[in-house]
């Protein structure tokens, strides 16, 4: 490990861990990236921004050796050096928490973390427990090692994923939207953490969406625009910058404009307040690892955003599968518009107007390998004028989707792309556009905005407030609090698996559903 | 009147079971570790008939069934490699490579018999049998479990050995990673394909010892098409097992035991039309399937070829 | 002029399609004319070999199989060549369609007294790989050869499994398991499978140690199986080839069917080592009685009655 | 779940919709005679050890398969079943249900209509026994299938294992059928009764080629086109694709999974009764011909397209008639063909793979 003294040398002699020099790397369609030049050096959290499908993860992919570069060099340590293999990455010293998911689910945690070692010794789990220890404890993790990984909330499994890139002694950590599942708590431990291992000599390169985070916990930022390095802020002049200064001049870096326009703003209700969704002590039963749904209660009127928050795993999800109907029920009754959904099926309920916007993108809000412009399309097959007695009419669905494609900005190569080659962040806006095709009175959002942008998520928030003040009813599910005190009308806790209160927003919102996640009143 | 119902005969039938459940229970236990790497290998039949083959030329030539079960794992081995450098490496359809080995050694052990054997019918000396201090004098139970060739033993040994493997060992969690969740091992710093291919090969090998066996000790000779669908046996077991060796050897047995009970039946003189008789073993596999083949959660990336980096 | 022969499988088998093969050969050499031979055809679809053949100007056709007997005619209907099928008696067509239908249940009972002479634990079994109808008669016949010779001999008779002409570890466990069950003489037919038997036969002991000895049908394993070979009920289809050829030359074929039987020598007991003279001599005379009609052995096709008859020998025996 | 399990390699099978230049539909050419060339050179080094003239035993293959009119119409003819066969493995793997239990279905549908089909006959006009012996080959081929269907829809039993075990059942079941129910009484030998020539589907002209080469040419486009241009098509596809995305997106799964194995079944029982009443006319006792082995890679092969399967099973007929001939003139054993068709997969396979690796460096 290098000394401590690396931190003490000004920043732009920091030695130099790798450096990308004119890096490309091209898909069918896209240059996802163009000439990167990047240095990253030890001592520093360098903070990697971008708009949805930037070329961030790509670039990454070619850092862990999942991808390689068509042009150009990485160097490590000063000497050109093509990372051939995740595990030639590894040996380098380099480590990763990915953006999607990297844990086997059906083993244990422990047997994850295990994970790697060579293939004729016998895993050492009872070493590995010291060390987890040794880890997650300054952090605040408190893992189970001998959880299955798939009982996890995504959430814990992030925990792990970081626990994991940490335990390898590496040289250079990266975080690729590390941060999404964690609460404001766990952020501000990782940043913590990240300081002090940047403080030992390592080099940490972090990539978020939330520009407070890397004005918090940078050194050094970087943007990227379109697969290209549009811009880099030293560490003097991140220093010297306001806090408010600095977000201004990344979002004119990144998107060619001010910011500004992600202020609060709760859209007004119509004057009648006659409730639209309504749910009375809805039940399910625990599962083998999800939990289940005690007598959930509550009223959604016209124009209402009512949101929903709590630490990820409690019960959300379960409560928006049960609404739209993906999910058995074990009691309770729901009514839109006065009508009773209970017994009805997915596709019945739709069609009196519920909407459902899923959290899981790939797994079920999109068939990947289908194109784009089917994918728009997924809940409406059947229907005219996009099928005709059952007969598809390709210039009807090509001709939406364009349009939607426009009104909704997905960035695309064309229609016929399947959708799983789309960044995540343009997958979610295929899934938006789907849900608000017309005839929607109550809208379920599970967490819309993960995973998005800055400006993709202030659009989506804006549309979200569009769609309530249309007079739909909006349940927001989220595990951003700052997204629902920015847009709900009232907020409500869930803890597991029970609707823990309902708070008004205003005032001190905040505090009072924080105390409610956290298990004390209001 | 000895006839049904004697000690030898019972002993007779069990022994018989066990010889039809071993070439089972080793293709099983080879598919088995296949599918737990995420490999569905369908050419496991191709795999079992190379080696019955190969397997019966090692023994006939060398006049040791050791060198014959070594040169049928070896045959077994030579077809999962061909099979993993064109699924594995290249990442072409499972299925359609699967049968078409199975197709091409059925054909090429068929044609190379022909030329070889057709006329002479070879056939070697019984096997040798191991009988195990004590336990074999247990009347019925001792010759018919505990008087076997060494190779019966050992295949036992290996369900434990397997269970070992997947319960406490590093190589037991790859395996399962690449079955489950491949781009997580291989970010983990394990090459994929490498574990894959290890698996398929290791696979090959036990298919091949199981067609060896099969023709060796089983039938005592080869003759074409002699695997007669036992491959395809094996990959229902071992998909019904669920990646749990011990089942596998539940299955073999079970299915070596209504065989057994078949030919029980037709020498107890029960008047049934034999086609019916026949179907019973299939029937215990069916009737497993429909009790405890509920919720079968195969690995997630069971068949699908591993790209890094591809999504 | 020329005469073909198709056959399910090759003709290296030591039983059916060898001496079929054997006998077009032989019969095609003494009449001077050609023989083609196609064989391993397996039982699916054999209509476009047989119209190749029949276009390439074949004069005969003997379609060797009874899986064979719907589309031959059909092809000979269609193309004006004349074929020869089996286990067809009803299906005769002058100038075009001759059955010779075949049945070794002569000597199959020859073969049964044989064995119910020569078994020391009065117990022989019967093992087959499959019920077509010309190895039923051959069971039927040597059951009941055995019960006419000595009716306290018990008789086991077993088939071997799914899909067995094949499952030469198959034949091999029923063998053994009807060994143990007391039989120390094996009839065994079946194709591939009956090499399973005859391992089988000469790798397992009887009870007391004694060494069991095997019948075979059809062909002549001799070569193969020196020593635990007791007999063989050999087929010459030879005979029955030749009076065909002779026939179609008479403008006489298909207003006839053929046979083999016991009288002349198309089918007959093997005789090897196993067999002591005064046996032998024994059951020569019994030949000469099957000949001269004074026992009649009747053929019994159908499984059902075969094993109906199976579970009344044994039932007599107990 | 199997999911997903082996949609073809990397490519997405829904990618494009259908159609292609003249550049393409070269390269679709060449990518398909290239591979075929490859692999007669390598069966043709198998044939010279064997002492064999490959050149002769080639000319024969394309002589008899292809070019003399009596094998070309014996091609065509072996086509008829096969197609039924495609389309029905079409239809289900296309919507990620792996049916490997074809031979069980084929059979059952195979002995039903040759059970059928000589007695009604004799009291139905001819067409009229033609179509029925259709509708019950199908509905019982159905039947068959409604075991793995029901389990694998409402008990999530993997359809793979079922559907092989059925099969194995189910070829033994057809034997018991025809060896104890509906053995014809006029003969000794285990067989069903006979439907006439004349009663038989007719040929096509003058020539020896059942008419049900052009019913199973119309199915399998029609079963294309279905799979392809329709929104039940896509709602199968949907599933096979992504059964979570199909339950999201309100569809019925489990009626969904139960409608395609009745339709994979229902073809493939078709194709036995096509077999039967187009060409053999009766069901013999053991008779498997086993095709499922030789069509189901070829349905893969063919990325589930019809068309593409068309030309595969036309390919898989050539070989299987003109290699048959050629072994026989040439006294090779006719185990030969088995090779001869699995070398042209393997090849087939590997020049797929070849080209796509081609054709993503030239688009990235
Ligand atoms: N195969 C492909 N087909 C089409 N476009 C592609 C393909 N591969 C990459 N791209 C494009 O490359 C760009 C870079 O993607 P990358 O995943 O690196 O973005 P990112 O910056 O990580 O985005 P996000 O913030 O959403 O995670 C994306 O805009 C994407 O559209
Ligand atoms: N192997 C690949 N094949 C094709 N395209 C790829 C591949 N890898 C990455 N891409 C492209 O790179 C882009 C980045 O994808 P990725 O999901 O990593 O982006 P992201 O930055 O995480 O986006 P988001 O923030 O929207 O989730 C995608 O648009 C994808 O199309
Ligand atoms: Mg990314
Ligand atoms: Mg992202």
């Amino acid at each position: 490990m290098p000394g401590m003294q690396t931190t003490t040398k000004p920043p732009e002699m920091r030695q130099a861990i790798v450096t990308l020099d004119g890096v490309t790397k091209r898909f069918p369609g896209i240059i996802a990236n163009d000439r990167v030049d990047l240095v990253i050096r030890a001592g520093e959290v360098h903070v990697l921004l971008g708009e949805n499908g930037a070329g961030k993860s790509t670039l990454i992919g070619m850092l862990s050796g999942l991808q390689q570069p068509d042009e150009g060099r990485i160097l490590i340590d000063g000497k050109a050096m093509p990372i051939r293999s995740p595990s030639h990455a590894l040996s380098l010293g380099i480590g990763t928490v990915f953006q999607h998911n990297m844990l086997v689910p059906s083993l244990t945690v422990a047997e994850n973390l295990a994970l790697g070692g060579k293939w004729w010794q016998k895993p050492r789990l009872g070493e590995l427990a010291a060390r987890v220890d040794e880890i997650a404890r300054p952090l605040g993790i408190n893992i189970n090692l001998d959880a299955v990984v798939s009982d996890l909330s995504l959430g814990e499994q992030q925990q792990v994923e970081i626990v994991r890139a940490l335990l390898r002694n590496s040289r250079l950590l990266i975080l690729d939207e590390a941060t999404s599942m964690l609460t404001p708590q766990g952020i501000a431990e990782l940043g913590a953490l990240m300081r002090r291992l940047v403080e030992r000599g390592l080099a940490v390169v972090f990539i978020t969406h939330k520009l407070g985070e890397a004005a918090e916990f940078g050194d050094r930022v970087s943007v990227l625009k379109l697969g290209r390095k549009v811009g880099e802020i030293g560490p003097d002049r991140l220093r010297s910058l306001e806090h408010d200064e600095l977000v201004d001049e990344i979002v004119s870096k990144m998107f060619g404009r001010n910011a500004g326009d992600g202020a609060i703003s709760i859209p007004d209700r119509p004057a009648n307040d006659e409730a639209l969704l309504a749910v009375r002590d809805l039940r399910v039963l625990p599962g083998k690892d999800t939990s289940g749904l005690e007598a959930i209660s509550f009223m959604v009127g016209r124009g209402e955003i009512l949101g929903v928050a709590g630490i990820d795993g409690n019960g959300q999800k379960q409560l928006a599968e049960a609404l739209a109907g993906q999910r058995r029920t074990d009691g309770g009754s729901v009514t839109l518009a006065g009508r009773s959904l209970d017994g009805l099926d997915v596709g019945k309920r739709r069609e009196l107007g519920l909407r459902y916007l899923t959290d899981d993108r790939l797994g079920e809000g999109t068939v990947g390998t289908f194109p784009v412009s089917i994918n728009y399309f997924l809940k409406q097959i059947g229907e005219p004028p996009f099928w005709r007695s059952g007969i598809e009419h390709s210039r009807e669905i090509n001709t939406h989707a364009r349009d939607l494609t426009r009104q909704f900005d997905v960035r695309t190569p064309s229609l016929s792309t399947p959708v799983g080659r789309l960044s995540g962040g343009n997958i979610q806006k295929v899934l938006i556009a789907r849900e608000l095709a017309e005839g929607a009175r109550a809208v379920i959002f599970n967490k819309p905005t993960y995973g998005l942008d800055l400006a993709n998520t202030q659009a989506t928030r804006q549309r979200i407030r569009d769609v309530a003040g249309q007079g739909l009813a909006v349940l927001l599910i989220s595990t951003d609090l700052e997204e629902l005190l920015s847009m709900c009308h009232r907020i409500a806790v869930m803890s597991q698996g029970r609707l823990v209160g309902t708070i008004a927003n205003g005032a001190g919102a905040g505090e009072r559903v924080g105390r409610l996640m956290i298990g004390l009143a209001a | 009147m000895g006839g049904f119902l004697s000690e030898t005969f019972l002993a007779a039938l069990l022994f018989g079971a066990i010889t039809a459940a071993i070439p089972l229970l080793l293709a099983g236990l080879g598919e088995q570790m296949s599918e737990k790497a995420g490999v569905l290998n369908i050419g496991i039949e191709g795999m079992m008939i190379a080696g019955a083959y190969a397997g019966f030329l090692g023994a006939y030539y060398s006049g040791s069934f050791w060198l014959g079960f070594a040169t049928g794992a070896a045959a077994g081995i030579l077809v999962a490699a061909l099979m993993a450098l064109l699924c594995v490496r290249l990442g072409l359809n499972q299925i359609v490579i699967g049968i078409a080995l199975t197709l091409g050694l059925e054909g090429l052990t068929a044609l190379l018999h022909h030329f070889q054997f057709s006329r002479s019918y070879p056939r070697l000396p019984a096997a040798q049998v191991t009988p195990i201090p004590l336990l074999a004098e247990i009347p019925v139970f001792g010759p018919a479990l505990f008087r076997h060739h060494l190779i019966v033993y050992l295949a036992v040994a290996a369900v434990f050995a397997m269970i070992w493997v997947y319960r406490r060992t590093q190589l037991g969690l790859n395996l399962q990673a690449a079955g489950d969740k491949p781009a997580a091992l291989d970010v983990a710093g394990i090459d994929v394909v490498r574990t894959r291919t290890a698996a398929v090969l290791f696979t090959g090998g036990m298919a091949g010892l199981g067609g060896a066996y099969l023709a060796n000790v089983g039938a005592g000779l080869f003759i074409p098409f002699i695997t007669n669908g036992a491959g395809f046996l094996g990959i229902v077991l071992a998909m019904l097992a669920r990646g749990r060796p011990l089942w596998v050897l539940a299955g073999a047995l079970i299915f070596g035991g209504c065989l057994s009970l078949t030919t029980a039946a037709q020498v107890a003189g029960i008047n049934v039309p034999t086609d019916v008789i026949q179907m019973v073993p299939f029937l215990a596999v069916m009737a497993m399937l429909v009790l405890f083949g509920r919720r079968a959660s195969l690995p997630a990336a069971l068949g699908i070829p591993y790209e890094r980096g591809a999504r | 002029k020329s005469i073909a022969i198709l056959t399910p499988e090759e003709g290296t088998d030591f039983g059916w399609n060898q001496q079929g093969v054997d006998a077009a050969k032989a019969a095609a050499e003494a009449a001077g004319i050609e023989a083609i031979v196609a064989s391993g055809l397996g039982y699916g679809d054999v209509r476009p070999a047989m119209r190749e053949i029949a276009a390439d100007g074949a004069s005969l056709i003997i379609a060797h199989a009874s899986g064979y007997a719907t589309s031959a005619p059909e092809i000979a209907a269609e193309t004006n060549v004349p074929v020869a099928i089996v286990d067809s008696p009803q299906a005769l067509k002058e100038g075009l369609v001759a059955d010779y239908t075949l049945s070794g249940h002569q000597g199959a009972y020859l073969a049964g007294r044989l064995a119910a002479k020569m078994s020391k634990s009065k117990h022989v079994g019967i093992v087959v790989s499959g019920e077509p109808p010309s190895w039923n008669s051959q069971s039927a016949g040597f059951a009941e050869g055995v019960k006419a010779e000595n009716p306290d001999v018990k008789i086991t008779y077993a088939v071997i499994g799914p899909a067995a002409y094949s499952d030469a570890a198959g034949g091999r466990r029923v063998t053994e398991s009807v060994i143990a069950a007391g039989a120390d003489i094996i009839f065994g037919q079946g194709n591939g499978s009956s090499f399973g038997m005859l391992q089988a036969v000469e790798t397992t002991k009887t009870a007391d140690g004694g060494k069991v000895l095997f019948i075979d049908v059809i062909g002549d394993k001799t070569s193969v199986a020196k020593d635990f070979l007791l007999s063989s009920v050999v087929w010459d289809i030879t005979p029955v080839y030749s009076a065909m050829i002779q026939d179609l030359k008479d403008d006489t074929f298909g207003t006839k069917r053929y046979a083999i039987g016991l009288a002349d020598d198309s089918v007959k007991l093997l005789k090897t080592d196993q067999i002591p003279d005064d046996v032998w001599s024994e059951i020569q005379k019994i030949r000469e009685q099957i000949i001269a009609g004074d026992i009649k052995v009747e053929p019994t096709f159908e499984a059902s009655a075969v094993r109906t008859l199976m579970t009344d020998v044994s039932a007599d025996a107990k | 779940m199997s999911g997903d399990a082996t949609s073809a390699s990397a490519t997405p099978l829904d990618a494009s919709g259908g159609g292609g230049s003249a550049r393409d539909i070269g390269r679709r050419l060449l990518i398909t005679l290239g591979p075929i060339v490859v692999s007669l050179v390598l069966a043709g080094c198998v044939l010279l050890v064997l002492g064999i003239n490959p050149l002769a035993y080639y000319g024969y293959v394309v002589d008899r398969g292809l070019l003399s009119p009596l094998g070309l119409q014996q091609t065509l003819t072996r086509m008829a079943p096969l197609l039924f066969l495609a389309a029905g493995l079409i239809v289900a793997f296309r919507a990620g249900m792996w049916n490997l239990g074809g031979d069980g279905q084929f059979l059952l549908g195979a002995v039903t209509a040759a059970a059928s089909a000589p007695l009604l006959v004799q009291v139905l006009p001819g067409w009229l026994t033609l179509v029925a012996a259709f509708v019950i080959a199908t509905v019982v081929a159905m039947i068959w299938s409604l075991i793995p269907a029901l389990l694998r829809a409402y008990q999530g039993v993997n359809e793979i294992i079922t559907t092989l075990m059925m099969s194995f059942l189910g070829v033994s079941l057809a034997n018991v059928l025809v060896k104890l129910v509906f053995l014809d009484p006029a003969t000794t030998v285990p067989q069903t009764r006979t439907l006439p020539v004349e009663d038989r589907l007719p040929r096509l002209f003058e020539t020896t080629v059942t008419s049900g080469l052009l019913f199973g040419l119309v199915t399998i486009i029609a079963v294309h086109l279905m799979m392809t241009r329709t929104a039940f098509g896509l709602k199968l596809r949907v599933v096979g694709a992504n059964p979570r995305a199909a339950v999201h997106a309100g569809l019925n799964v489990p009626l969904l999974t139960v409608t395609v194995f009745a339709l994979s079944a229902g073809l493939i029982g078709m194709g036995g009764a096509v077999d039967i009443v187009g060409i053999q006319g009766n069901v013999r006792a053991d008779w498997n011909p086993a095709y499922g082995l030789a069509v189901i890679p070829v349905v893969f092969l063919a990325r589930m397209n019809g068309f593409a399967a068309i030309g595969f099973v036309f390919l898989l007929s050539v070989l299987s008639i003109g290699g048959e001939s050629a072994a026989r003139r040439l006294g090779v054993p006719q185990n030969f063909t088995m090779v001869l068709v699995s070398i042209v997969l393997i090849t087939l396979a590997v020049a797929e793979y070849l080209d796509h690796r081609f054709n993503q460096a030239r688009r990235a």
